[in-house]
């Protein structure tokens, strides 16, 4: 019997801009692999958001549209609300999606728009240059917070998945990471069962992806994993916030 | 004196941005107009970074250099594909050649190949061949002194133990040394 | 069908149902309301889709998307609300993006009022998004026109791949006077064949967006873009000449500005004084020929605004000094009089 | 029943960033960083020193973020 | 204190901090980080606050609560950033509220391009807030002029109770000069009596506001407004002139751009031909003055921006047809040459 | 014994321009009832947010700004930031703040600002006439929702207590009603518990008040407070969401 | 004929838009050319709306009439106050004297004072006072015919139940009946 | 020791919008809509119609949006 472990039809055959061990690239795959589980490449739309996935347009290989910054969910409503039958996703970085965003993820959760959200967490601005994000951990350097971010001055970070386990509108919302092959594994199982929903019609589903900037932290990139694991996992647990039907 | 226009350029990792910041610092200490000019922008890492180095008698106009460069230094191969042609006939390049095994084609240029890493190896620091170029640099042209670029040296980096000047000092040294019995290819112009 | 009593944002609101509008995104702000809330009520009856966004921010970014999957799209708002889609609209004019624009104008600036205003002049003709971007603006003066102006406004954008403008007031959205609808378009006259549909395995997928890291290649879309209103400058100017010939002064106002200015020249005819009118119904392309074909006897032009003064430098540059050009405007929500306009009048010509 | 697993890891070199993330995750250590080498984007790309001990794990497939690994692994029946 | 050499951004951080800024409110982008960078670590050590906000929508609304508290305010961004803003900016203007706002200019139009532009001449002079209001805009083409006007525009900003651009550019910005910082005044010439604070009991309450629903109201308030523009308009307009005198052609140009121009007026000298330049300092106010002062033998005027054509109106309006304005530009992130200015300048002068 | 039930220091003396039985009216009196019992009157800066309310500062007896359609928690951060001893609050409808200002109020929650909010949740948009808001229930007419909210279009109500208590930054977080006069007296104290968390620098503290709109609503007053507590109450159930410490 | 320009003004709820409504809507049946404007915002309960109706015989110009009505309507004393100085000498103002105990003090108009409540009431609803006041006007102005109100009624209100129809009919002419034995006061300019 | 309250009810009759609420809110229903007065701003304000058995409980105070009532409490000692 012979497996084949390969590039998924779902990527383009192109380089990737992205740092050395930047995992945009892992969430990539596990996306593309999704839509092409499914069957439903042809039949998606995805929008970009800006960060450094912002020329994810050049990846994957569906329809793609670029968003402003934050305002994907917005773009995703405009397209879903003109082809209710195609799948619609948003890919965002947490500048993006929890900062900027704020209104216009909230608000997709709100109406229940029927798309699918892959929203990658690694607590800071990749794409300018090491910010800080409302996700940066307390006590985090970043080019912005030179001291690490102190609660005092700015708050402590938010936590989106249990945040959005509590609007009515959401009906699937899971937090996952990419520090072990193991849960990329894992991570590609939700990410399928979040387009799953899409495609069942049960409305606005979320994953939230546990991701490493190398680079915004100053860490190789295996180094980085093991801060993802040792740092961000205990603050944002892993697991399923919310799920309004069991569905495969 | 004459004014320089220099483009620096190499892969991220290689100082190129570092070296002109030095030899624009250099400069200001000798009382002469300078500005510094970098690319910017999320490179991608294994592309190319550069920066442009104007050092005059007069308040200095564009900061880019776009065709009249007086000297390029090249760090790394696209580096060399993209700047040797800006520099202005009779204008010098100073090529990598630890990097870059091609040669100058122009015979209108002045082209020294420095094995800068292996000269910074023996400085006893591989980071330190961007020093190696400047030194050659400002062993060719004069601009600066190599004083002006060790007293530039504690105001560029806010890292600077004794060991690091140290070993500036000799890169910048050997960097001097190493063109000092290099005939320019093509010889003449 | 005959003429019907409409309010001019109703108006508006059915002259986009008529010209296949398919999707509706927008806030509410007052004194557009009546849009949102007849399409509301009567786009779904028609298949479209009415969606309230949850700011001017969103909705434009929502017209964005669904411009993009193929929709014919509208947003109606009023002056901060229109501030607020700057960024958005400097997307779609890059992305090159077909899409309607309504601004139900009200005095500013900041919060300011609630009350009929053309000091959006500026937002309208030059924007306050980045980039070099223009967008054509539609004036309406009449209720008609609204309608009119509409399904020109569906065209114009899908025919340019561009953002339209249609420029209103407070005082036109919220008269009636009657109107009728003619028959119009609903469909794009060229399939959307760059839209965004899923490529179903049989195409290379579409991308849209407006990044270029390139310069080259980013100066090469701005240049396509500079042609694009380079022939719209050529083509699409409009205006309405009243009573100019033989006209001592030229007037010159845009929307209902034009309707009181109107009443001023039949004020001025009774007291022996030939003035004209010249309406730009496209703010941008701002027209240039009425301008260019100024003459004798024409001593003066008068460009009235509600505003401060912005229109005025449009003016000036097509004048080209060829005759004096002055001001006169009320703002805040005050609307001039027919009488003091003529009165200005008077005063410039000096008092017989 | 036992089973027996061989693989053949394949690196497309000039995808390759070096990252390491494929070698932390392989659980038999069986890649490793080649100093020696540079692509042409001027990384050191990763090499596979053993592979006839690969068990076809796939792990550093699965965190290469670059696509750069293809994983034959065939499982042959009986021993 | 010496010369320093600092990259543009920084040194505008820095001599905010010398100009007394007690609060900074932003949002990251690029080309313009590396002032939040440096004032997130510098301005804590000066008591000062340094705080980003969530969006550049929320930036510009902490900086008008901060200004309105009294604090010396200051917020900086890049094009779309700015495009943002613009009604923040309409509030601000209207409530009379100083605070300086950096803008460090990248290509457009859309999220366009991160290299040096000069695309949003119209957005920092016209706007796309809404209503009648003006911002005044200092433009400078040095890093040492940068930090001259980042004093000047705070006291601009407190003299006048009005948000101030300041324009700058990704070359600006990122460049490195020398640079030297002067003894500036970090406390406003007049107290700031209309701030909130809290009434103490000891006075009537303060309101801050913007919105007056009765249009007389509100026309007094645009009428105060534009008394203090035209003030503004006859006392702050700023410009260099450059070998203007015996000038054959006159180059207009500002910030960056003006830097090249001065290059190209060299070389076009070496081939004989005298061209002067015009440097607007201030973009609104536009200056007139040194328009009004061209002459003999000047037979053109060219004007030079990183865009496709802006500034190029306002030329026009201060030329008033004395001579033929003509445009050359380049965008998307492509910077001119002063060769191709040069050659610019040679064709409109015809061959020798 | 004597006691005086009168108009309280905290309000000028002034007709109001809310429409007859707007409860607009009564929080402003809890509001200004907590400032003057909390002798911080002279030292509180109060931030009108545009809807009904933004004519507030005619009748709050402190320092006041109008702040643009949902940007009063930004400008409250402005003014906490320069008067960081100064008692700050903002004063928001839910079309302001659950809507347009979604990003602005998550974010000062996040940042944990030291600024106290009433919310005031009337189910839709006052001021422009009764347009649909994010709080409006489903099956509820607006003159954007012409055959009442549909939720398979526009999704269901977002329940904000619930969601800003899953804010790490939030100390304090309460839902009140003002339905009746019981009713008004809890909320009375409520309010008075935020402020005095901002006092004692607990940072962000919220109380959404479930308010009518009769106008609004199409109701005579005492039919829509009657409304209010059939409808609202049960998605809204009332009560403290959060509370980092018990004080008084 | 002779073109009309009319405000009409009261308390909000006293109908006063609806009046207008009706009036520009029977023009237009009549083919002339008509314009209808109201105030319009978030009024203060209690305060007072207005709407300016146009009817003219050519394109209407300004929707707005600032000073130069020829007919005003007012239902409550604010609306009296306000809009009677605005009237053109000669013109008309036309009182709701249910609410209205003041008289108009200049000599250069025709006032009528009508009790349009009471006479409402007689039609069997207070809310058809506005009627009462419509009817007066067109029998004093003959600007549009009652039957074409009558049509116009059937397009400006949704709610028509026939009983409303009576009750409005019957409001029409009561109004027109009621100044029919009036001397406009002051009796003649 | 029984006490007994008196209390006063003052309403600012051109303050009161005629809402209601103060009437509904009443235990004893002693507040009316006045339909016979119009204010100066065309409202019916409320009236109290029995002011002795008025109890002083200040839930129409409470419920009043528009600050219009007053009360003086008075509690007697004894009885
Ligand atoms: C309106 C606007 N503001 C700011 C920016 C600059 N900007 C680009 S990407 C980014 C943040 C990216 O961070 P994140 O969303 O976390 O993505 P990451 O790069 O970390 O994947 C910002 C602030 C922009 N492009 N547009
Ligand atoms: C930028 C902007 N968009 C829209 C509006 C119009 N607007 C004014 S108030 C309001 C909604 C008010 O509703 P809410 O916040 O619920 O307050 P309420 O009147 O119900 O108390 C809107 C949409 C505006 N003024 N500014
Ligand atoms: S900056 Fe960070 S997020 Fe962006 S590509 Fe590099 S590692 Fe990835
Ligand atoms: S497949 Fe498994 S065992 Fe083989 S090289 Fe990859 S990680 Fe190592
Ligand atoms: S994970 Fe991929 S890119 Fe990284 S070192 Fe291994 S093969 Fe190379
Ligand atoms: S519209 Fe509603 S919220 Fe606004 S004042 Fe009237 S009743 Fe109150
Ligand atoms: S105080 Fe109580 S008993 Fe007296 S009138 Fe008011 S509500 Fe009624
Ligand atoms: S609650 Fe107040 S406003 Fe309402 S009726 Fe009673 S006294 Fe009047
Ligand atoms: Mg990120
Ligand atoms: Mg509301």
């Amino acid at each position: 019997m012979l497996k084949l472990f390969t590039r998924t039809a779902g990527l383009k055959d192109r380089q990737t801009h992205y740092c050395p061990g930047c995992t945009h690239g892992i969430v990539h795959r596990l996306v593309a692999e999704a839509l092409t589980d499914l069957d439903i490449l042809g039949n998606t739309i995805g929008c970009a958001s800006v960060g450094c996935s912002i020329l994810s347009y050049n990846y994957f290989n569906v329809d793609m549209i670029e968003s402003a910054h934050g305002r994907a969910p917005a773009v995703a409503t405009g397209v879903k609300r003109v082809h209710p039958d195609r799948i619609v996703f948003t890919y965002q970085g947490d500048g993006d999606l929890a900062s900027i965003g704020t209104a216009e993820i909230v608000h997709a959760a709100h109406r229940s728009e029927n798309i699918t959200v892959i929203f990658i967490n690694n607590a800071i601005y990749g794409m300018t240059g090491g910010q800080m994000a409302p996700t940066t951990l307390v006590g985090q350097k970043t080019t912005t917070a030179p001291k690490g971010r102190d609660a005092s001055h700015c708050g402590s970070p938010l936590r989106i998945a249990e945040m959005f386990a509590k609007i009515p509108g959401a009906s699937y919302i899971a937090r996952v990471s990419v520090h072990s092959a193991k849960h990329v594994r894992q991570a590609g199982k939700t990410i399928r069962t979040a387009f799953a929903y899409q495609q069942q019609g049960y409305g606005f589903s979320m994953v939230e992806v546990l991701s490493t900037c190398p680079t915004g932290w100053g860490l190789s990139p295996v180094e980085a994993l093991d801060w993802l694991e040792d740092n961000m996992i205990p603050y944002y647990p892993l697991g399923v916030y919310k799920a309004v039907e069991t569905i495969s | 004196m004459k004014s320089q226009k220099l483009i620096c350029a190499g892969f991220g990792g290689q100082g190129v941005m570092s070296l002109g910041q030095l030899l624009a610092y250099a400069g200001m200490i000798e009382g002469r107009e300078v500005s510094w000019l970098p690319s910017y922008g999320p490179e991608m890492r294994g592309g190319t970074a550069y920066c442009c180095v104007n050092i005059a008698d007069r308040p200095i106009g564009s900061p880019l250099i776009s065709d009249d460069a007086d000297c390029a230094i090249v760090m790394n191969l696209p580096s060399f594909h993209k700047f040797e042609p800006l520099v202005v006939p009779g204008g010098r390049v100073l090529v990598n050649s630890s990097l870059i095994d091609e040669q100058s084609t122009r015979a209108d240029l002045h082209a020294y190949y420095i094995p800068a890493n292996e000269i910074a190896v023996t400085c006893g620091n591989v980071k330190m061949a961007n020093m190696v170029m400047l030194g050659a640099y400002i062993k060719l042209t004069g601009v600066v002194s190599e004083s002006s670029v060790m007293k530039a040296f504690g105001k560029v980096f806010t890292k600077k133990t004794p060991q690091l000047r140290k070993q500036n000092k000799a890169a910048l040294k050997h960097g001097a040394a190493s063109i000092s019995d290099q005939v320019p290819l093509p010889a003449a112009i | 069908m005959g003429r019907t009593l409409m309010k001019g944002n109703e108006a508006l609101a059915e002259a986009a149902i008529r010209g296949g509008c398919t999707h509706f995104f927008g806030y509410p702000i007052t004194p557009q309301n009546e849009i949102p809330e007849y399409l509301s009520r009567e786009l779904p009856k028609h298949g479209g889709v009415y969606l309230q966004a949850e700011s001017e921010v969103a909705a434009i970014h929502m017209v964005y998307g669904a411009s993009a999957a193929g929709g014919r799209v509208l947003t109606s708002s009023s002056s901060p609300g229109i501030a607020l889609m700057q960024e958005g609209l400097s997307v779609l004019a890059a992305a090159q993006l077909p899409c309607v624009v309504l601004n139900v104008q009200r005095a500013g600036p900041g919060i300011g009022g609630i009350q009929p205003s053309q000091a959006d002049y500026h937002q309208m003709t030059r924007g306050g998004g980045n980039g070099d971007y223009r967008i054509p603006s539609l004036a309406p003066a009449t209720i008609q026109e609204s309608v009119e102006m509409m399904s020109e406004a569906f065209e114009i954008a899908e025919r340019y791949r561009t953002p339209v403008f249609i420029v209103s007031d407070g005082m036109l959205g919220q008269m009636m006077e009657p109107v009728e609808f003619k028959k119009q378009k609903k469909e794009p006259s060229q399939p959307k064949t760059w839209a965004l549909t899923g490529h179903q395995g049989k195409r290379k997928p579409v991308i849209i967006k407006t990044m270029s890291l390139v310069p080259e290649i980013l100066e090469q879309n701005n240049q396509n873009l500079q042609r694009k209103y380079r022939d719209i400058e050529e083509k699409e100017p409009k205006f309405e000449r009243f009573r100019t010939d033989g006209a001592e002064i030229i007037l010159v106002a845009y929307g209902s500005t034009s309707r009181i200015v109107k009443d001023s020249i039949e004020l001025l005819k009774r007291t022996g004084i030939n003035a004209g009118l010249i309406r730009p119904a496209t703010l941008w392309p701002f027209p240039q020929q009425p301008f260019n074909e100024i003459s004798h006897p024409c001593r003066h032009v008068l460009c009235i605004e509600m505003n401060c003064g912005q229109m005025v430098d449009d003016v000036r540059l097509s004048v080209r000094e060829r005759f004096p050009v002055s001001f006169y405007g009320r703002c805040g929500g005050v609307i001039p009089t027919p009488g003091e306009i003529a009165d200005q009048v008077k005063k410039l010509l000096g008092e017989r | 029943m036992a089973k027996k697993i061989t693989a053949v890891v394949t690196i497309a070199v000039d995808r390759c960033k070096g990252c390491g993330l494929c070698a932390s995750s392989c659980p038999l250590e069986l890649l490793k960083i080649s100093k020696s080498t540079l692509n042409v984007y001027g990384y050191h790309p990763v090499i596979i020193e053993r592979m006839e001990e690969c068990m076809g794990c796939a792990n550093c497939f699965v965190m290469c973020p670059d696509y750069a690994i293809t994983i034959e692994r065939t499982v042959h029946a009986g021993a």
